[in-house]
């Protein structure tokens, strides 16, 4: 749950990309980090494998400014995208204020993707959290490949949108969607802290 | 702001005690998903919030390393460097668990760390509220705010 | 090893007014073995007492009187008492003010040269 | 007002804007007019962020007021603007002792040496710090003799008439700056204040342990080691007596011996309206 510090006006939230093996999310945050000023972010944490696959976790830190007075800070982590590491991506996913699911766009890996987002709902389950009330994106990534490896977004939004969430097409390595998707979240999270809200409920 | 800052302000008075009592360089007090609510020493936000985030992570994989091996949680964890120490704790309060990370230098010990960890636990739970139902904090209009902020940090 | 460190306790234990003996690892202070009456904080006095040690022995070395062999500490209601021993280990004991110091100042000197063996 | 101070004060008058301030507060300290001292240093400093001998003047204050978290702060932020500022280094290597890192206290002290391997305060306090590790035979041969004359000669003569009285006793009070007495080392040169940074620590550690064990208020501590045996005594609110005495002298004697000191500094604090 987003942590409001009244007296010095700061708010913290913790936003965590998900998704398959390999979909980007590592990639994401890097460009995140590669495009901010240094002033405005941490150390990028990366507890990886020797292979660059992530073993836990990353993690960034983000200054986003000031919102409404307050300022706002965002911690960005990823989780594993193996299938065998779901423990630990349900530790990563513990006190989450939002989530970004990054789909990876090729045709082959659509089952991987439904899998995956299915991975997620439980595990939000699993924290006792309503999945309906969870801020969430969805990333269509790897655009960039040829049109024959991938589906296009409509395609995806079909397969995979089932609750309508915002959609964003990305290509994470070269940066086009990476600061939309950021946006969107942010958005969602935050308004989940703005009047007539009903924030994250738990089960 | 490298002394004490809390952002719940009933931590603020166990955690200076505590502080001095067991001589600790460090003290991050957070939520299991690695926010903080009160640290001690950290010279800038974003090494806070590092730290937050690897401490919350060794006691959530460790917890469930425990939980595989059917013990219900470990109490701490300490380890031993050449200059510092750290120790990593469980605290459970009525504002839900808490964990506390202290790092620690050689003019004190493990055992004046644990000695001092057991009497601030006991305080946070002491002085901890339950958690309450918060207000809408952010105006209906924060989106204006958030796309001028973010697009500053892009640099677009 | 531990039968040794047991049977050292038992021994200054054993001194009238002595509520409580144990060894206790020096840089850590944290308790190795203890033989305690009840209601004395074993952790409080290995933890307090180590870093009392340590304290001293600073101090000591300030003054220029070299290494610490004993130290006692009087208080109101009771003595404190720390031999340093091998192996980064402090033989410990608190007593009441009535002890005869100098019989468990004996038991726990003879405790510390034994462990340097 | 003595004349440096008036000077200095008249200094700071005619151009608000000269780095004189520091020099104001420090001759302020230097006499005990410590929160006058800690209000020049921090005016001067609004005026002069980046002047690293303002900082290490205001660590000096702190430091003597007994607040060493502050004093490391200011002296880190000298170190920061000048990384080589002489005065920080030996005050961050002096709080580190104090505070019983000794480990850490070792290396800022071989730092001050590295610069400046002719200071001998520098080289003794390393000798000592070396000896209290434990580590044999690393101190840095014996120091060599030293001009200055003993700071002893200038403090009070309270502990006159008794054996050592200037050698062997030393009273200080609870941040660790030396009130009466003295101690000398081997040489028999004055090592009076590095044993009262000590033993302030000790002080401190003893009251807390007593507490937190349920035994009341501390007395003594008796230590027995190598060469002498020392005993340490709080005296009235907040003073410390430490009296040294030879190996040879039975414990109990020399806590009576002790007990007699005691009485004579409780009542010259007393005397002096402490």
């Amino acid at each position: 749950m987003s942590l409001v510090n009244f007296t010095t006006r700061e708010i913290t939230c913790k936003i965590v990309y998900y998704g398959p093996g390999r979909s980007g999310k590592t990639t994401n945050l890097q460009y995140v980090y590669s495009q901010v000023p240094s002033d405005r972010k941490g150390q990028m944490v990366s507890l990886a494998t020797r292979t660059d696959r992530t073993l836990f976790f990353d993690f960034l830190p983000l200054d986003l400014g000031t919102i409404s007075g307050f300022t706002t800070k965002f911690q960005l982590y990823t989780v594993p995208g193996q299938v065998y590491y779901n423990a630990t991506r349900k530790l990563v996913l513990q006190g989450a204020d939002g989530v970004v699911f990054v789909a990876d766009s090729q045709l082959r890996q659509l089952d991987e993707n439904l899998e995956s987002l299915q991975n997620l709902q439980a595990n939000i389950l699993e924290h006792g959290v309503d999945v309906r009330t969870m801020p969430m994106v969805i990333q269509f990534n790897k655009q960039d490949l040829p049109p024959e490896l991938i589906l296009t977004p409509p395609e995806l939004d079909d397969a995979l949108n089932f609750r309508a969430l915002p959609t964003f097409p990305a290509d994470a390595l070269h940066g086009p969607g990476v600061f939309e998707t950021l946006k969107g979240i942010a958005a969602g999270v935050l308004r989940g802290l703005s009047e007539g809200s009903g924030g994250i409920r738990r089960l | 702001m490298s002394t004490t800052t809390v952002v719940e302000a009933w931590a603020e008075a166990p955690l200076v005690r505590y502080v001095s009592q067991a001589s600790a360089r460090l003290v991050v007090v957070m939520t299991p998903a690695g926010q903080v609510l009160a640290q001690h020493g950290f010279a800038r936000a974003m090494d806070l919030m590092a730290a937050a985030a690897l401490g919350a992570a060794i006691m959530a994989s460790s917890g469930a390393l425990a939980q595989q091996l059917g013990e219900r949680s470990f109490g701490a964890l300490f380890h031993a460097g050449r200059h510092h120490g750290i120790h990593l704790a469980l605290c459970p309060t009525p504002r839900g668990s808490l964990i506390v990370l202290t790092v620690f230098g050689r003019e004190t010990s493990i055992g004046l760390v644990e000695l001092f960890y057991e009497e601030f636990a006991a305080a946070l739970k002491r002085a901890a509220p339950v958690e309450q139902v918060r207000e809408p904090v952010l105006a209906k209009d924060f989106e204006a705010d958030l796309n001028r902020s973010l697009t500053s940090l892009f640099r677009r | 090893m531990n039968e040794q460190l047991q049977r050292a306790l038992d021994r200054i234990s054993r001194v009238r007014g002595v509520r409580g003996s144990m060894w206790v690892a020096a840089e850590d202070g944290i308790p190795v073995a203890q033989l305690l009456m009840e209601g004395v904080r074993g952790k409080a006095v290995a933890a307090l007492a180590a870093s009392l040690a340590r304290k001293v022995s600073g101090a000591a070395a300030a003054t220029g009187a070299g290494r610490v062999r004993f130290v006692q500490m009087e208080a109101a209601g009771g003595t404190l008492l720390v031999a340093p021993a091998a192996q980064d280990l402090l033989i410990v004991a608190l007593a009441e003010s009535r002890v005869n110091v100098g019989l468990a100042r004996l038991e726990m000197i003879r405790a510390a040269e034994a462990a340097l063996a | 007002m003595p004349d440096d101070i008036r000077a200095l004060t008249a200094a700071l008058a005619r151009d608000p804007k000269t780095l004189v301030y520091a020099d104001l507060a420090d001759a302020l300290r230097r006499r005990g007019q410590r929160q006058e001292a800690l209000q020049v240093a921090l005016q001067g400093l609004t005026r002069h962020p980046m002047h690293a001998d303002g900082h290490d003047c205001l660590a000096r204050i702190y430091a003597d007021l007994g607040d060493l978290e502050r004093a490391r702060l200011a002296w880190s932020k000298a170190l920061e603007i000048a990384p080589d500022h002489m005065g920080s280094l030996r005050g961050v290597a002096f709080l580190l002792f104090r505070q019983g890192d000794l480990a850490a206290a070792e290396s800022a002290l071989q730092k001050v040496l590295a610069r400046a391997p002719s200071d001998e305060g520098a080289r003794r306090a390393l000798a000592v710090v070396r000896a209290g590790r434990g580590a044999a035979g690393a101190a840095a041969g014996p120091p060599p003799p030293v001009a200055e004359p003993s700071p002893t000669a200038q403090r009070p003569p309270v502990f006159f008439g008794f054996d050592g009285a200037t050698a062997d006793i030393l009273l200080l009070d609870q941040r660790g700056l030396v009130l009466a007495g003295g101690l000398t080392d081997a040489e028999g040169k004055d090592a009076s204040e590095l044993a009262a940074a000590a033993l302030a620590g000790v002080s401190g550690e003893a009251a807390r342990t007593a507490e937190y064990l349920g035994l009341g208020s501390w007395s003594a501590i008796v230590t027995e080691a190598e060469t002498a045996n020392l005993v340490v005594a709080p005296v009235g609110d907040g003073a410390l007596l430490l009296v040294r005495r030879d190996r040879s002298t039975a414990v109990g004697l020399a806590l009576r011996f002790a007990e007699r000191a005691r009485g004579i500094a409780l009542a010259w604090l007393k005397g002096q309206g402490a």
